[in-house]
C-alpha cells in the first residue's frame, strides 16, 4: 500500500479551519522549530517584538539543555556543503539552573506552547532533568534528545532499542507531561528504537537529528575543518534521508511524529506529512530566513487546501512503502 | 531601549540598482527600505537567483556583510571582494538583479568619550565599516588603511583623506598599517578597528600597552546572524560569545587574542 | 591526534613514482569507479575504443551480480536532490551465468585489473558466486555487497557485525583472491561491521555504499516518486557522511579501504585518503563526466605533490579522530 | 561499424555563440569541433557556471537534449522550453557563456527503406530531433506538428513547410496532430515521431492498426546519457532497455504501448 492509498485521513482542514491539536496542545499550523536551530530569546534582541508579534513557529522547541552548563565546542563551529552544512555546536547551554533561572521566564512570554529539549549523559541525569521540568506549567512538553552517548553503557542512548526503552522506562513515571524522543538517524533502524520508545510510554517521536559527517580545511590539507572534529549534517541534503526514516518509523509506531529534515517549502513540508509525519519542524531554513516557519506554514495550507487533503487524527499506524532500493 | 538598531523580522527582497568596481574590490548598491543601520552593524546577503551552483556546489547558507554606506535614498552600499563561491556571486550582481537582504544586524561601533579622538584603522574588506564610520563621524576621524597592493589599494579611495599602507610599497607607506598606527597613536586616541585577524591583534596588542580603548570589528564563519545557530562564536575572557548578536563590533579590552 | 599528527606515512609519491599498490594490485593511480556507476560495455558503445585507450580509472569495479538474472525496479528509477540524486536501479544484471557468458570475455579486455562485485540473499548464494568467480583468473578481487537482506535471518547483511562476520567466515575459505566488504551506511557502527569483517579475513574494506532515501512525485500528492518505493542518495550530499565513516572505519582497522562518497575532484579524493582510505572510488560524478575519474586523478597527483605528502604502506592503523559532534 | 556516431571520450566545453527566442521556446546555438551527429542523436549538457541553485536546490546533472540543427561551421543549436531548473539555467545562455557539452550519444532515426514515404510528426520540444531530420531528409519529408498554442506554434517555424494543429485553434488545424495524421497517413509511409507521451502513444497505436513501421524518439529521465547509471530504463516487449544507448530513437514494434 502506497501513501495515496492510505485510508484517507479524515478530519479538518489546515487553513482557516479550527486549530491543529498536537498532543493536546493548541497548534495555529503544523509548523514547529527544530530544537538547536532558532533561540527566541536571542532573535527578540535582534528583532524586538516583532517577534512576538509575527512568531513564525506554532510551538517554540528550545536548544538541548543538559544538567550542568556546556560551553560548546571551539570553533570553527559550521561548515557549508551542497544544499546544507555541518554543525559541530557542542551544545553549549548554560545548565538546568541557568535554564530554569534566566531562559525559562523569558520563554514562557511567546504566545505559543513551549516544548523543552533535554539531554543527559545517564538515564539519571535525564530522569534529573525530565522531573526538574515536570513542576514547570510552563513547559507544554519535554523532548529528549537521545543522539549522545550514555557514559554508563558507552552506547549512543538513541541508537539501540534496548538502550532506549530503558531511558524511557526510568523517565515515563517522573512527570505526565508529553514525552517526546528524538531519534538519531545514525542506527541500523530507527523503526525498532521508535517502537521501543513507544512501548515504553514515549507518546510522540521526533526525526531526523542531524546525520555524522566531517570536512576537512581546504588550505590545510588533513586538518578536520570543525573544532570538534566531527560534527552533524543538516539542510535539504539529507532531506531524503528524513522522508524513508519518517516513513520507516510511521510504519512501526502509533504515536504521532514530527517530521523533519531539510524542509524549505510547503511542498516539502506536504511530503513530510505524507511520508508520516502529524507536525513538521523546521530547522536549517531558518537559518536562511528567521520568518521561514511562518512562510513553510502558509505554503503548506495552500498546498493541502489545493489538493484537497486534510491532516487526520494523528497516530494511525500505516502500511510500510516498500524499501527495495 | 535597544542597543542596536534593530532588524524587520524577516529577510528582504530588495533591488540592486548600482554596481562599480574599485580595483579588487566590487560595491554593489541596493534600495533598501528598512531602518538607517548603526555603523558597524551588518546585513546577511544571498543573491536571489542561483545561489548554489558554485564551487563546491555552494554557497547555501546567506553571507554576512557590513554596510560600507548608506545614502540618503535608503540606498545601501556593499562591498565583495571575491574569496569564493557566495562572494563570487554576489560580485557578478547588476542593477535589476535581486538580493535577499537581512538586517541590520549585530551591535556596531560605540562613539567615543568626550575628548577622545577616533582613529580608524583598517584593511582588505575590513574598510567597509570604516567608511560608514567615517561618514558618521565627520573630518575629526583619521584613517589608516593598509593593503596588499595597489589593486586593492584602489579601496582606499571609498573614504576619505586616508593614510594608505601597502605590502609591496606600490601605493603609500611601504609596509603594515600598524607602523602608521604607532606613527599617530597618543593617549587621546580611541581606535575602531576592521581587518584580518593579524592586524586586528597587532592593533589590539599595541593599543593595550600604550592604554588607549579599541574596538575591534571581528569576523567569523555565520550561518544565521541573528544568534540562532550558535556557530559564529569567537572566544573573550567571559567564554565563548555569539558575534552576530553580542558582537562584530567587540570592545579589545574583553579579547584576550585576536585569532 | 589528528591525521596530520599521524607518523607521516613513508612510500614513494604517487605523481611520477612507481605504481600505487592495493590488495597486491599494481594500480596506475589511486582512482577507481564505483561498482554500478560506470559500464564499461555500454560505454564502449558510446565512446568506442577511446575508452580502452584512456580508460578513467586504475581498476575496473563491475555492477552488483547476482546468482540469478534481475531486471531491476520499475521507473522512474532517479531523483535528482541538492548536490545528489537517489536512485532505485534495483541491481538489474544478467546474473552468474549471464555475466560469465558476456560480460567477463569484454571486461577481460580492460587495460586495468577487474573487480567484481557480487551479492546474494543467503550466505549459501555469495559462496556460491564467490566460489565461480575464484576460478576466472580475468578476475582480480571480489567486493561484497553487503547492503540487503539476508532472506534466512531477515537483517541486512552489513548492518549487523555478527551477520557480516558470519558471511565473511563462509566465504573466505572460498577464494584466495582478495575479498573486499563493501560496507553500508545505515547502520549504527560501521566500525563494528568493518572489524568484524577484517577478523574473519576480509582484506579490505570499502565504503559508503548509498543512504536510503526517499522522494515524492511533485505533481502527484503522496504518491513516492521512485518505481521502487525507495532508494539509495549519492553524490556530493553524502560527501561529509562518508569522510566520518572512512574517517571511523579507519580507527577500527589495519586493512586497505577504498573510500567513497561524493568525490568531485582531487582535492575532495585528498581529503578522503586523509580520512583514512588508501584509494578513492568515484560514482555519481562520472554521470557528470565520463572522465571525472581520470581528472581526479591528475587533480589528486598535483595536489599530493603540492603538499608534499605521500601515499604510504596501506594498512597502518590510525587513531581516531574525536567525534563529539 | 558502429550502429551510431561516437561520442568524444568527456565532455567538453562549447562556447555559446548564439540566443534566439521563438515563442515559447529558446534556441541556444555553441560552436563544437565534435562529430556531425546522426539526426535523433542527442547530447547531455551542462550551463559550465551555476549549474545548481535553482528550485530546489537544482539541478546537479546534465540534462539530454536532442540536437535541433548542425550547421556546416560545426555549429549546433539546441531548443529548450524551460520547465524545470535545468532547462531555466539553459534558456539563460547567451552569447560568451560556457555550455558543458557531452555526445552525440544514442541512436537516431534509421534512413526509410526505398519506395517508403517518410512523415514526420512531432510536437512541443519533440520538434527537435525532426528539423534536423528534416535537415536530411530534404523535400520529400512531410511535416505535421502539435502544439498547444500559438505561443509554442512559433516553434514550427524552425521547421520548414509543416502543417500544424493546435489545442486551442489559434494556429492551423484546431485539434491534435494525429488528426492530421489521419489525413495523411498511407502503407506506404513510414512515420518518425517525437513528442509528448500521449501523442507517441497515439501515434504508435495508429501505425500499428494501419500496418505503418514507426520510429519513435522516447523521452526519460537520464542521469548520465551513456549507459552508466541504468536509470533510464522504458519497458518494451523484450523488458527494459536504456534509453540513453539502446535509444533513444526505439521502433514502435518494440513497444506495448508509450506511457
Ligand atoms: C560581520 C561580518 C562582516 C563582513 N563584512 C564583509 C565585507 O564588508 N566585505 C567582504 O567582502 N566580506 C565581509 N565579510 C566576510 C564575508 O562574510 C566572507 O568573505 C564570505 O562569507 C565568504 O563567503 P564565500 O562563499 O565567498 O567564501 P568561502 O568559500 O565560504 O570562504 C570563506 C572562508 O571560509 C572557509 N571555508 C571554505 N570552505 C568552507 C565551507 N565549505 N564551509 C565553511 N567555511 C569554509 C575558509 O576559511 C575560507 O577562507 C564579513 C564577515 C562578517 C562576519
Ligand atoms: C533524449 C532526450 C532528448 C530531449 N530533447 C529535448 C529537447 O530538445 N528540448 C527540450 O526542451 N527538452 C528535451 N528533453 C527533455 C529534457 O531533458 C527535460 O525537459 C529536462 O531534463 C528537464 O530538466 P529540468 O531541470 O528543466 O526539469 P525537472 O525539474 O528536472 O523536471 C522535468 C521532469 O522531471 C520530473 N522531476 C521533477 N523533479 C525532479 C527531481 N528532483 N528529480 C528527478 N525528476 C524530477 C518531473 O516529472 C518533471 O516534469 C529531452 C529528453 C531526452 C531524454
Ligand atoms: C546548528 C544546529 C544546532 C542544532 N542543535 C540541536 C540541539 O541542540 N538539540 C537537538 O535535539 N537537535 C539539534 N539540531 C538538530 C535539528 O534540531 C534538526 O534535527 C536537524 O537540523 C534536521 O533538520 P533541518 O535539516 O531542518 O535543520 C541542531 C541542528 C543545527 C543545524
Ligand atoms: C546509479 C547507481 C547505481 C549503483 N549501483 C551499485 C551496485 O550495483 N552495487 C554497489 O555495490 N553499489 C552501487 N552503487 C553505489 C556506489 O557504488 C557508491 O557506493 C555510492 O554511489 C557512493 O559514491 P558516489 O557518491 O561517488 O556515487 C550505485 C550508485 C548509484 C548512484
Ligand atoms: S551566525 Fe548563527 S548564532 Fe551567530
Ligand atoms: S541515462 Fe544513465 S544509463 Fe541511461
Amino acid at each position: 500500500m502506497t501513501p495515496d492509498q492510505r485510508p484517507s485521513r479524515p478530519g479538518t482542514p489546515l487553513s482557516g479551519g479550527p486549530r491543529d491539536q498536537f498532543l493536546g496542545l493548541e497548534l495555529a499550523h503544523p509548523i514547529i522549530n527544530a530544537s538547536g536551530t532558532f533561540d527566541a530569546i536571542a532573535a527578540r534582541r535582534a528583532f524586538g517584538d516583532a517577534l512576538l508579534a509575527r512568531f513564525p513557529f506554532a510551538a517554540f522547541v528550545s536548544k538541548t539543555v543538559t544538567l550542568e552548563p556546556r560551553q560548546g565546542n571551539p570553533p570553527p563551529r559550521l561548515w557549508e556543503l551542497a544544499g546544507g552544512m555541518i554543525n559541530s555546536i557542542g551544545l553549549p547551554n548554560q545548565g538546568l539552573a541557568g535554564y530554569l533561572e534566566h531562559d525559562l521566564p523569558q520563554l514562557a512570554e511567546l504566545p505559543v506552547p513551549l516544548i523543552v529539549n533535554v539531554m543527559g549523559f545517564t538515564r539519571g541525569q535525564v530522569g534529573e532533568l525530565v522531573a526538574a521540568f515536570a513542576e514547570h506549567e510552563e513547559v507544554a512538553a519535554l523532548e529528549l534528545n537521545v543522539s549522545c552517548p550514555n557514559v554508563e553503557t558507552g552506547m549512543i542512548m538513541g541508537a539501540d532499542p534496548r538502550e532506549t526503552a530503558a531511558l524511557v522506562a526510568h523517565v515515563r513515571p517522573l512527570t505526565r507531561k508529553p514525552l517526546i524522543v528524538k531519534l538519531t538517524p545514525n542506527c541500523t533502524s530507527p523503526g525498532d528504537v521508535a517502537a521501543a520508545a513507544e512501548a515504553e510510554g514515549a507518546d510522540a517521536v521526533s526525526l531526523i537529528n542531524t546525520l555524522r559527517g566531517m570536512a576537512f580545511d581546504p588550505r590545510r590539507p588533513g586538518i578536520p575543518w570543525l573544532g570538534g572534529g566531527t560534527g552533524g549534517v543538516s539542510g535539504p541534503a539529507v532531506r531524503a534521508v528524513a522522508l524513508a526514516q519518517v516513513a520507516e518509523v510511521r510504519a512501526r509506531v502509533e504515536v504521532p511524529i514530527v517530521g523533519m529534515g531539510g524542509v524549505q517549502n510547503g511542498r516539502q513540508a506536504r511530503d513530510m506529512l505524507h511520508a508520516g509525519a502529524d507536525i513538521v519542524a523546521v530547522g536549517t531554513e531558518s537559518f536562511r530566513d528567521p520568518m521561514a516557519g511562518a512562510r513553510v506554514a502558509a505554503e503548506l495550507a495552500e498546498s493541502l487546501a489545493y489538493s484537497g487533503i486534510a491532516p487526520g487524527p494523528h497516530g494511525s499506524r500505516r502500511e510500510p512503502i516498500a524499501h527495495n532500493a | 531601549m535597544s542597543d542596536r538598531t534593530l532588524a524587520p523580522l524577516g529577510r528582504r527582497l530588495c533591488p540592486v540598482v548600482a554596481h562599480a568596481r574599485h580595483g579588487a574590490y566590487d560595491v554593489v548598491s541596493v534600495l533598501d527600505e528598512g531602518p538607517a543601520p548603526d555603523p558597524g552593524q551588518f546585513y546577511m546577503l544571498a543573491a536571489s537567483e542561483r545561489w548554489g551552483g558554485g564551487a563546491d556546489e555552494r554557497p547555501f547558507l546567506p553571507r554576512a556583510f557590513s554596510v560600507l554606506r548608506r545614502h540618503e535614498d535608503g540606498r545601501l552600499d556593499f562591498l565583495f571582494e571575491d574569496v569564493g563561491p557566495g562572494t563570487r556571486r554576489l560580485c557578478e550582481l547588476r542593477a535589476g538583479d535581486g538580493l535577499w537582504l537581512l538586517g541590520p544586524l549585530g551591535i556596531g561601533f560605540r562613539r567615543p568619550e568626550v575628548g577622545r579622538r577616533p582613529l580608524l584603522v583598517g584593511g582588505g574588506v575590513g574598510i567597509a565599516p570604516l567608511a560608514i564610520w567615517q561618514d558618521t563621524l565627520g573630518a575629526d576621524a583619521q584613517v589608516l588603511l593598509g593593503f596588499r597592493d595597489a589593486r586593492h589599494a584602489a579601496g582606499a579611495g571609498l573614504l576619505r583623506d586616508a593614510r594608505v599602507a601597502t605590502d609591496d610599497g606600490s601605493v603609500g607607506h611601504h609596509g603594515l598599517v600598524t607602523d602608521l598606527l604607532r606613527e599617530e597613536l597618543d593617549g587621546s586616541c580611541v581606535v575602531y578597528a576592521c581587518g584580518p585577524p593579524p592586524m586586528l591583534e597587532a592593533v589590539r596588542a599595541r593599543c593595550e600597552s600604550a592604554g588607549v580603548p579599541a574596538q575591534l570589528a571581528l569576523e567569523s564563519g555565520m550561518a544565521c546572524g541573528f544568534g540562532a545557530c550558535f556557530g559564529c562564536v569567537v572566544p573573550t575572557r567571559s567564554g565563548y560569545v555569539r558575534l552576530c548578536v553580542d558582537g562584530p563590533v567587540l570592545d579589545a579590552a574583553d579579547l584576550e587574542l585576536v585569532a
